[in-house]
């Protein structure tokens, strides 16, 4: 155990991972160089051969991960920005995400590739993409998205280690903050379950990335004006573990979904419509969505910061939810 | 060589050939029947472009084909019967029934897969020519596309990967003088696709199409280069269809000019029997190779039919390496 | 008005826009050769000028539409298959979506991209994709997708007048449906008005694209059973006929969303979301959704085909909620 | 000519090329004192490719740039203030403040925007091409992009596009040897990226990217052809930049080689201002020129510092024509 920061996490997962299991290798643009932190020492240890820098496009070396991967290699892919994803949709849709379905299990493709959530900095909206809910709507890709260390390292070791294709989102606002993470070489944690980050009995707040934070710290605001919030990070999007989510909104009755990317057709909508459809009983009041509203990312930040998910707008959120039960008349 | 034995390699050309072309009129006869779904785009015409390139490789050798499924898994040796199983539906086809006429892809024989999104096998191929590198197998990947797919970004990504790392990869385009409706010309830009080669610092080369030889002696080079480790290499085979873009489209699509009866005239497959008969081989032998093709066409026709579709938890399975549960509403009706 | 085909719909609301704006023009593969019946005599009517034959790659021309709408053209791109949009995501996503708000108003974007959903008639995976809720995801794109001729003559019309760009996504399962048409030139739907298809008290059943014509079948189905389904097509995804939705909800009190797309992220997740987050109060029973399990699409019909949205499955879900209410104690 | 009034366009190119250096001086400095949010992609160096390029276009031509977006729009005869104000994420910024430092794009001059997207302006200025091929303006449109960026596949569409359809585009490739931290022969195949015109059949031309005469030849006789119908150009400036792939990257990603210090005395300013002087122009001209940019400069900052953030409603304006509402929740907290 030691406090490292969530880049160190994934810089840790990659190496112990490519240390242990020849056939993983890195591929990227300008990884050599190790632009965030996550492959310093890489091509000393592991040689050019196994950490390349790709020429730019995207669409190229993420479906050459495809390739790779179905002749018996475990290619991770940095695609440092997931905004570069565009470009590969292809490769990731038509190849990666079906190449298993389509020939009937004779392929096999054992592949990570990894973009960060790059919100929050002045990047504007052509930088700034959290699009990891377009991937949840196609079947065939794994998806993980981590907001703190212990859970990148597990999940991203989880994520080499597994036979499917796994995209590994990981938050920009989460790459500095510090946690404790295992040093054991199998602190891996499975894909698809999900974790209660705090426990809670009045109302259960569910996280998305780095959402699981501004929720904790909600939920502490939460605490002292008496209301007692759960809060819960599916850590997996896919496959997204509704049965956790469903156990605390039946404790609770109400829920609270925070999801840094748009609105429409999020993660926090998929959320949202799990819970009426699957707990509609247990529901005490409307569930409610602290999303990034349906418009691009501006550069100046006096009118970026506001856009995104807030303790303010979350703690307004439960205030909301449990006024209106007691403000209906019985 | 004048050995006609069994094994002779030139007669293994002669029946890949035959196999593609009577394996097609079979599966065109029974789809106008009705007994196959979908759509089905044809190889006739093309079958030394995929025998002579095929014939090339080793059977673990990698290859990546196109939506014009048909020839390339026969070119590279896969046997008939889960192939027209797979045209049929059928659970005993070579992807369970999952992938059909577009995807006749046989992993047993290297293939990677052929893919329906036009121009999306050049990464792939890419990443398997790395893949074999990194393992360091003398393997190579050969990446067949079409004329049209030269204008997707794919295409471009693919190939300049390949080139830029050296990787073992053959890119071969089988230029059939039209994507869909689009004569070349209309769609490609520059002369010749092998003319892309240049700006890639990779061999670029023209080959005619409809000559098994010319094609098989191509590749070979560019597979010697390729396995010793000198890089890629861009071959256009000048080819033709004498299909449709697809049978069951409802109408004729490709506009056909004044050439196509030249093209009917230099059949791949004719101009090769004449080369084996000028050179020695009996008519008889080869009459023997076709009947005895027409028995396994019959044969796999036989097993595809005799064989069940697949239960519907097949729709559930292969999305992932764990097979997913079936919605309990969705199974209640199915 | 004239009895015609959804296909045709498509064929006059284009021939009519180019004949009034000498800026709109289409392109597309093979459109001169009119694979699928919607450009029939435009090379003689409009010229090889304005009806284009492109090459086969799709973020060049669709990012073409782009910088030609720019400039002050309205293209009309002809996708053909929906599938075939992946390819061209960065262009759509980076460039269409996003131009006009990076640079501060400075760029417009008329421009529609026309595919169908190519679904139900085994023609695989990659070939079926039913993507439209990956780019309600994506501000900045409006997205029509109309169920039925009149809808489908009237919203293209709007999207090829708008001058923001618009998605329309034409759902093959429609393509032979023939309705009474108008042929008004100036028959328009405005964008974002969805539309009451049958008027109904105690269900609410919200249809995406085909969906909405299982859905009509189903209230049939369910009116001989006594239950009175109120239908709502919201015709276009964005923007989201939102208001339409919930007053139908508030009426009736119960709500299922039938989507033909895979479930997860859905255009139903994101109408169900919205229901729970602004009608709960209305709400007596879980909103339900019917849609295309998320596993990819197979080949062999005999399995692809019940994996759709079928009348028997809404009818069990009406079934469901309406029962489930009945059975919980007061 | 040795006349060096005030219209001279001998001056115009040394003055657009001052301008952007200075303008980019300025800019690192108040980055430095945190004064401008977000990275920095400087174009020092560069200034012969941008304004060469530039100055053999009309006002009312159409160019598109990239991430390193300085120094286009000035070559191009953008004004400082609404760029500097944009910097700082203003108001009055050419964007309103919500492009910032990778995107100044001013519409007025021609520009059809700096993207970001690496490679992602190829088929906008295919598309602008076409757009003024259709409305019969004998316009021209520019595409500049990065070395880097011709491995993506949307240049390669773009290019493939514009010449099938001989439509009247030019495409400057910005050869500054590196792509962030790569160099450019470890990522793009081939000799030279003006290569690559060959396998589309149109010309491909490789100038000195230092020399600003020689630029703006290249791309006039390009633009002619273009305007001529004869459809599009590859042109290859080689050049370098002389500043990190971006400030403020933490540390200092792009490795220099022993040719770093010959690129530096290759300075283009330094170079065209020796030209002038051996061709007469004054000294004193040119430093009067200087010191007119600096008070250029000095005036745009201030603009910029003077004006207001935009208020938070811009947030919502420019998605669409149509302004959209602020969510009751959201504006509660702004
Ligand atoms: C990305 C993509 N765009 C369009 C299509 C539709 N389509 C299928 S085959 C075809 C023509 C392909 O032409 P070519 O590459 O020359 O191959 P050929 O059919 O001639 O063998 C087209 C446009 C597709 N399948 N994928
Ligand atoms: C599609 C995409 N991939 C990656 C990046 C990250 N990126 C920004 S600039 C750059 C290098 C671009 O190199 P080049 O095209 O040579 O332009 P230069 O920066 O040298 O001017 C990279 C990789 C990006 N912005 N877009
Ligand atoms: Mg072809
Ligand atoms: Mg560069």
């Amino acid at each position: 155990m030691a406090r490292v920061t969530y880049l160190e996490a994934i810089h840790q997962a990659q190496k112990e991972e490519m240390a242990r299991d020849k056939s993983v290798f890195i591929m990227g643009e300008d990884v050599r160089c190790n632009v965030f932190g996550t492959t310093t020492g890489f091509v000393d240890q592991f040689g050019e051969e196994r950490v390349r820098d790709t020429p730019i496009s995207e669409n190229g070396f993420i479906g050459a991960a495809g390739g790779a991967a179905m002749v018996g290699m475990r290619p991770i892919v940095d695609a440092t920005i997931s905004s570069f994803l565009f470009p590969a949709m292809d490769q990731i849709c038509s190849i990666i995400a079906k190449s298993r379905y389509i020939y009937g299990g004779q392929a096999r493709l054992p592949l990570v590739i990894r973009s960060c959530l790059f919100y929050g900095n002045s990047n504007a909206a052509q930088h700034s993409d959290r699009p990891y809910s377009m991937f949840m709507n196609m079947p065939g890709l794994k998806i993980i998205a981590p907001s703190n260390a212990s859970d990148m390292k597990g999940l991203l070791k989880a994520a080499i280690r597994s036979d499917d294709p796994v995209l590994s989102f990981e938050d920009s606002t989460c790459w500095m903050a510090k946690g404790e993470v295992s040093d054991d070489v199998d602190h891996v944690i499975p894909l698809g379950k999900g974790d209660i980050k705090r426990e809670g009995s009045d109302l259960t707040i569910i996280g998305v990335a780095g959402g699981v934070n501004v929720a904790l710290n909600a939920a502490k605001k939460l605490a002292e004006e008496g209301i007692s919030a759960e809060v819960i990070d599916p850590r997996t999007l896919v496959p997204l573990d509704r049965e956790l989510i469903l156990q605390s909104v039946r404790k609770t009755g109400r829920a609270i979904c925070v999801d840094p990317a748009h609105m429409t057709c999020s993660a926090a909508s998929e959320i949202a419509a799990t819970i009426v459809e699957h707990a509609f009983d247990a529901l005490r009041g409307p569930v409610v969505r602290v999303t990034t509203p349906d418009t691009h990312l501006p550069f100046s930040p006096h009118i970026e910061k506001p856009l995104y998910p807030s303790v303010e707008r979350i703690v307004d959120a439960a205030r909301r939810i449990i006024g209106a039960e007691r403000a209906v008349p019985a | 060589m004048t050995t006609t034995g069994e094994n002779d390699p030139r007669l293994e050309k002669y029946r890949r050939m035959q196999r593609i072309r009577q394996f097609e009129a079979k599966a065109e006869a029974i789809h106008a029947a009705g007994e196959i779904p979908g759509a089905l785009h044809t190889y006739a015409g093309m079958e030394a472009s995929g025998v002579g390139a095929c014939i090339a490789l080793r059977d673990d050798d990698y290859m990546v084909g196109t939506h014009r499924s048909h020839g390339h898994p026969i070119a590279k040796g896969a046997k008939l019967r889960p192939l027209m199983a797979e045209l049929l539906g059928k659970v005993t086809g070579i992807c369970k029934g999952k992938g059909g006429s577009m995807h006749l892809s046989d992993f047993s024989m290297g293939s990677l897969g052929e893919t329906s999104i036009v121009g999306s096998g050049g990464p792939v191929a890419a990443g398997a020519a790395l893949g074999a590198k990194l393992q360091g197998l003398d393997r190579v990947a050969l990446c067949f596309f079409g004329d049209g797919a030269s204008s997707e970004g794919a295409i471009h990504e693919g190939m300049n990967l390949a080139a830029v790392w050296s990787l073992p990869a053959i890119f071969v385009c089988e230029n059939n003088r039209f994507g869909m409706s689009t004569p070349t010309d209309k769609a490609v830009a520059g002369a010749n696709v092998a003319d892309r080669a240049h700006g890639y610092g990779i061999p670029g080369v023209i080959v005619d199409g409809q000559d098994v030889d010319a094609v098989e002696a191509a590749v070979r080079e560019a597979v010697d280069r390729a396995r010793a480790g000198k890089g890629p290499t861009l071959i256009e085979t000048k080819t033709y269809r004498y299909g449709d873009h697809a049978v069951n489209m409802g109408r004729e699509l490709t506009p056909r000019g004044p050439e196509h009866d030249d093209w009917v005239a230099r059949d791949p497959i004719t101009i090769y029997r004449k080369r084996l008969v000028e050179a020695g081989v009996a008519d008889a032998d080869l009459d023997a190779i076709d009947s005895a093709i027409a028995d396994e066409v019959a044969d796999a026709l036989q097993f595809a039919r005799d064989s069940d579709y697949p239960v519907f938890a097949e729709a559930f399975d292969h999305v992932f390496v764990d097979r997913l549960p079936i919605p309990a509403d969705v199974s209640a009706h199915a």
